[in-house]
């Protein structure tokens, strides 16, 4: 989807989250454990390249399941962490809560890929509570994938809808884990966290570093 | 001779009683052990706390329980869902008690309960709001949050098969927190499709052995709690 | 066996081992889920009523173990925590230490019998160790069995070989675990462990009290 | 492509360095990587730790290691038996360290390893030598001694069954510590019986994910290790 990115009469190239996805499978090896968060992480499943092979886990009590079955397969006692139907590849397996979240835990998942409402430049994570006192809240695994997997790679837009920045110097809303994220992947840019803010890998095609400066609340080095 | 089946549904959960901590299995409607619940919601025990990763969708299961005024505190990682109406308009109004746990921590406690593990570090919370209060220590230059074991008079659990000594296998993902809590109830109350010999169940392939089960019931055909909320189907104590 | 059990000329009937594993497997209710430490413990599964249903627990990972295997039937992956080979009964099953030892600690054994160097009268229990720093040490699962299991029954000789009381008023021995002990089965008698000592259930026939307090180095009650 | 399998025991085991912490699955000879552990021997790597229930019996398996020279320091539960001749003369003369750790504490200490756990409470060994120097805490009015969590660089696991992703399955009572150590690992290598293809392991009857499993290697005919120590035989390094 072409967009105007900046609403300063530049014209660059908003990635979809399709395609942010697509950029986020590039980035994964073959023969990695990983767990995609709910919702658009979700995604990054359709894009790893058919001659890798990476092993999904779902938090529920899933290694290796695989794409959404037809309706006529649909079975409930096989769902992701989503609570959507997926099915099993052909070396899955299933566990218990507690062996699941010690795979977590443990440091076994290679990579855990997220959504957020915010990443500062320190690498803290916020994707659990936007923090309003009236809402019922919910975290679920959040938390444990944060603080657990090997790698945390966050799939966002790089802006709120009012366009406020969701990269920022520090967190303005409450914490899901402190100095976990690795890199992040927006609409605008890929971004390495580093020692002393982001670090530029890539910005879409037509945004220039002042325009994507401009919409990021947090220092970004460029190599 | 040890024979953990019994008859009937009412009686497996005949003696719950009021003010008990109850532990339910299932995440989302995948190993809810639906057909417990509605007979615990039938049996009338009242001043409950729950423990389980959710609090139920439309009027049914869980929910059910909430909605019939029976639960006072629960225990849980996930209470919000499209369809959470119940704990939703509960906690709006301060007629339920929460207390919000991360799922592997969750997961974790009850079965460091079972395990005879009073309290364990944890990396999962440190530096969040939901380790507030609580103690944090470094353990290789990372803060780790002490969380206590978590346990219960009675676990309430949904298996596909049982034999006589309690002995259990799941199906698929509804395996979930069913072993576990049944390690940290001092009573698991288990409802499966289907008995089967002693001895039918390969020893290789126990899941849950039966040491950890205290009753098992059948029920061949559960109740199907996604077509039930999709339905509208309200459950009422009866 | 009929012995001079007091060596002071009182003709009492000093139980055997087997006496003694058949007084305990009295004690065990149909259902029970029981350990019988290694060495003499072992035997009370030969004593258990034929009407009565008990589960063996052995801590290398087995539930529901039977007796010896003919030695054609012997096989090396199914041994007991004794290393000893048995069979496995219908509605056994296996499980990694890590669970077994789970059910240890998390009270789900009803009884592990256990035998024992000392029993205060307090109910600590020394079976470990002798103290002596020229041994090779090893503990095995007798700390976690004594810390664990519901309840605790201790089978031993009432005296040492040399005529030292076993049971005593304080460990001299170091201790396996602290209170623990529940009930004594010598080969003189039958003691609970209560408060301020220990509380005589049984003597053997022939054995006065002043006899088996000659014998005992803590305190006697009786009922 | 994920294939974990290795093509042989030599290649399995080639690059575990000189002060390595390996971790040997087995109880007495159940389970017990006598294969394994023999190419470790023949590799040549020393001022081992080794984690394992015991230290050995006859000249084969960890005691011909030990015998070797291999091994600075064991931390196990039962080093002592009518057979173990190697530790016993190895400890008498202060040739190698011993961590005596009851067996419950080494497989939970172990599995917390695994689990992102890194130390919880136990009520074992409190009140005891055992305990000395360690934290002491009460949980519900008894004494629980702080333990913390044994990881190793390699674990050197005897399964059944593989397939290509890793995962396994156990034989009976040789299950014992292959789960835990596979968990606790930064490396595992399994010696299986037997490799299967993927998808005929059953998801349900999988013991340890292959997410847990560094490498396996076919060993049709494993040592039998009792039947070499009965013999008297005394594996030297080639």
């Amino acid at each position: 989807m072409t967009d105007n990115a900046t609403g300063q009469g530049h014209n660059s190239v908003r990635r979809t989250p399709d395609e942010i996805a697509a950029r986020i499978a590039q980035d994964i090896p073959d023969g990695f454990y990983v767990n995609l968060g709910i919702g658009q992480p979700e995604k990054v499943a359709n894009h790893v390249p058919s001659e890798r092979e990476v092993v999904l886990h779902s938090e529920n009590g899933i290694l290796g399941f695989g794409p959404t079955p037809a309706d006529a397969d649909i079975d409930h006692d096989l769902i992701n962490a989503g609570k959507k139907p997926v099915t099993l590849k052909d070396g899955g397996s299933f566990f218990h809560h507690a062996d699941s979240f010690a795979m977590i835990r443990g440091g076994h998942i290679d990579l855990c890929v997220l959504g957020a409402y915010q990443v500062a430049e320190n690498g803290d994570l916020a994707n659990w509570s936007t923090g309003k006192t009236d809402d019922v809240p919910g975290v679920g695994g959040a938390m444990d994938l944060a603080a657990g997997a090997k790698r945390i790679f966050v799939m966002m837009t790089h802006t709120t809808k009012d366009g406020a920045p969701k990269l920022v110097d520090r967190l303005t809303y409450p914490a899901t884990a402190r100095g976990v994220v690795k890199r992040v992947y927006t609409d605008l840019a890929v971004l390495d966290v580093v020692d002393g803010g982001f670090q530029l890998v890539e910005a879409v095609e037509g945004l220039s570093l002042e325009d994507l400066r401009a919409r990021t609340g947090a220092t970004i080095h460029t190599p | 001779m040890i024979d953990k089946q019994i008859a009937t549904i009412e009686a497996a959960v005949a003696d719950i009683r009021d003010g008990a901590t109850v532990m339910l299995s299932g995440f989302g409607e995948a190993g809810h052990p639906t057909d417990l619940i509605h007979a615990l919601l039938d049996q009338g025990a009242r001043e409950l706390t729950i423990i389980a990763n959710n609090a139920g969708n439309g009027y049914v299961g869980v929910a059910a329980l909430i909605n019939a005024g029976r639960v006072r505190r629960i225990v849980c990682s996930f209470p919000k869902s499209s369809q959470s109406v119940v704990f939703n308009e509960f906690y709006a109004r301060g007629a339920i008690e929460l207390e919000l746990v991360p799922q592997g921590t969750l997961a974790e406690r009850i079965r460091a309960a079972g395990a005879g593990v009073p309290a364990f570090y944890t990396p999962t919370s440190a530096g969040t709001p939901l380790a507030d209060g609580k103690e944090v220590r470094d353990f290789g230059g990372r803060p780790h949050v002490l969380e206590h074991a978590l346990r219960a008079d009675v676990a309430l659990v949904k298996a596909e098969t049982a034999d006589r000594w309690g002995n259990l296998t799941y199906r698929k993902a509804a395996r979930n927190f069913g072993p576990i809590m049944c390690m940290a109830a001092d009573l698991s109350i288990v409802q499966v499709r289907r008995h089967v010999g002693l001895g039918d169940i390969d020893p290789e392939i126990v899941v849950t052995p039966g040491i950890f089960v205290g009753r098992t019931v059948t029920v061949a055909e559960p109740a199907d709690e996604q077509a039930l909320i999709a339905s509208g189907y309200r459950r009422e104590p009866t």
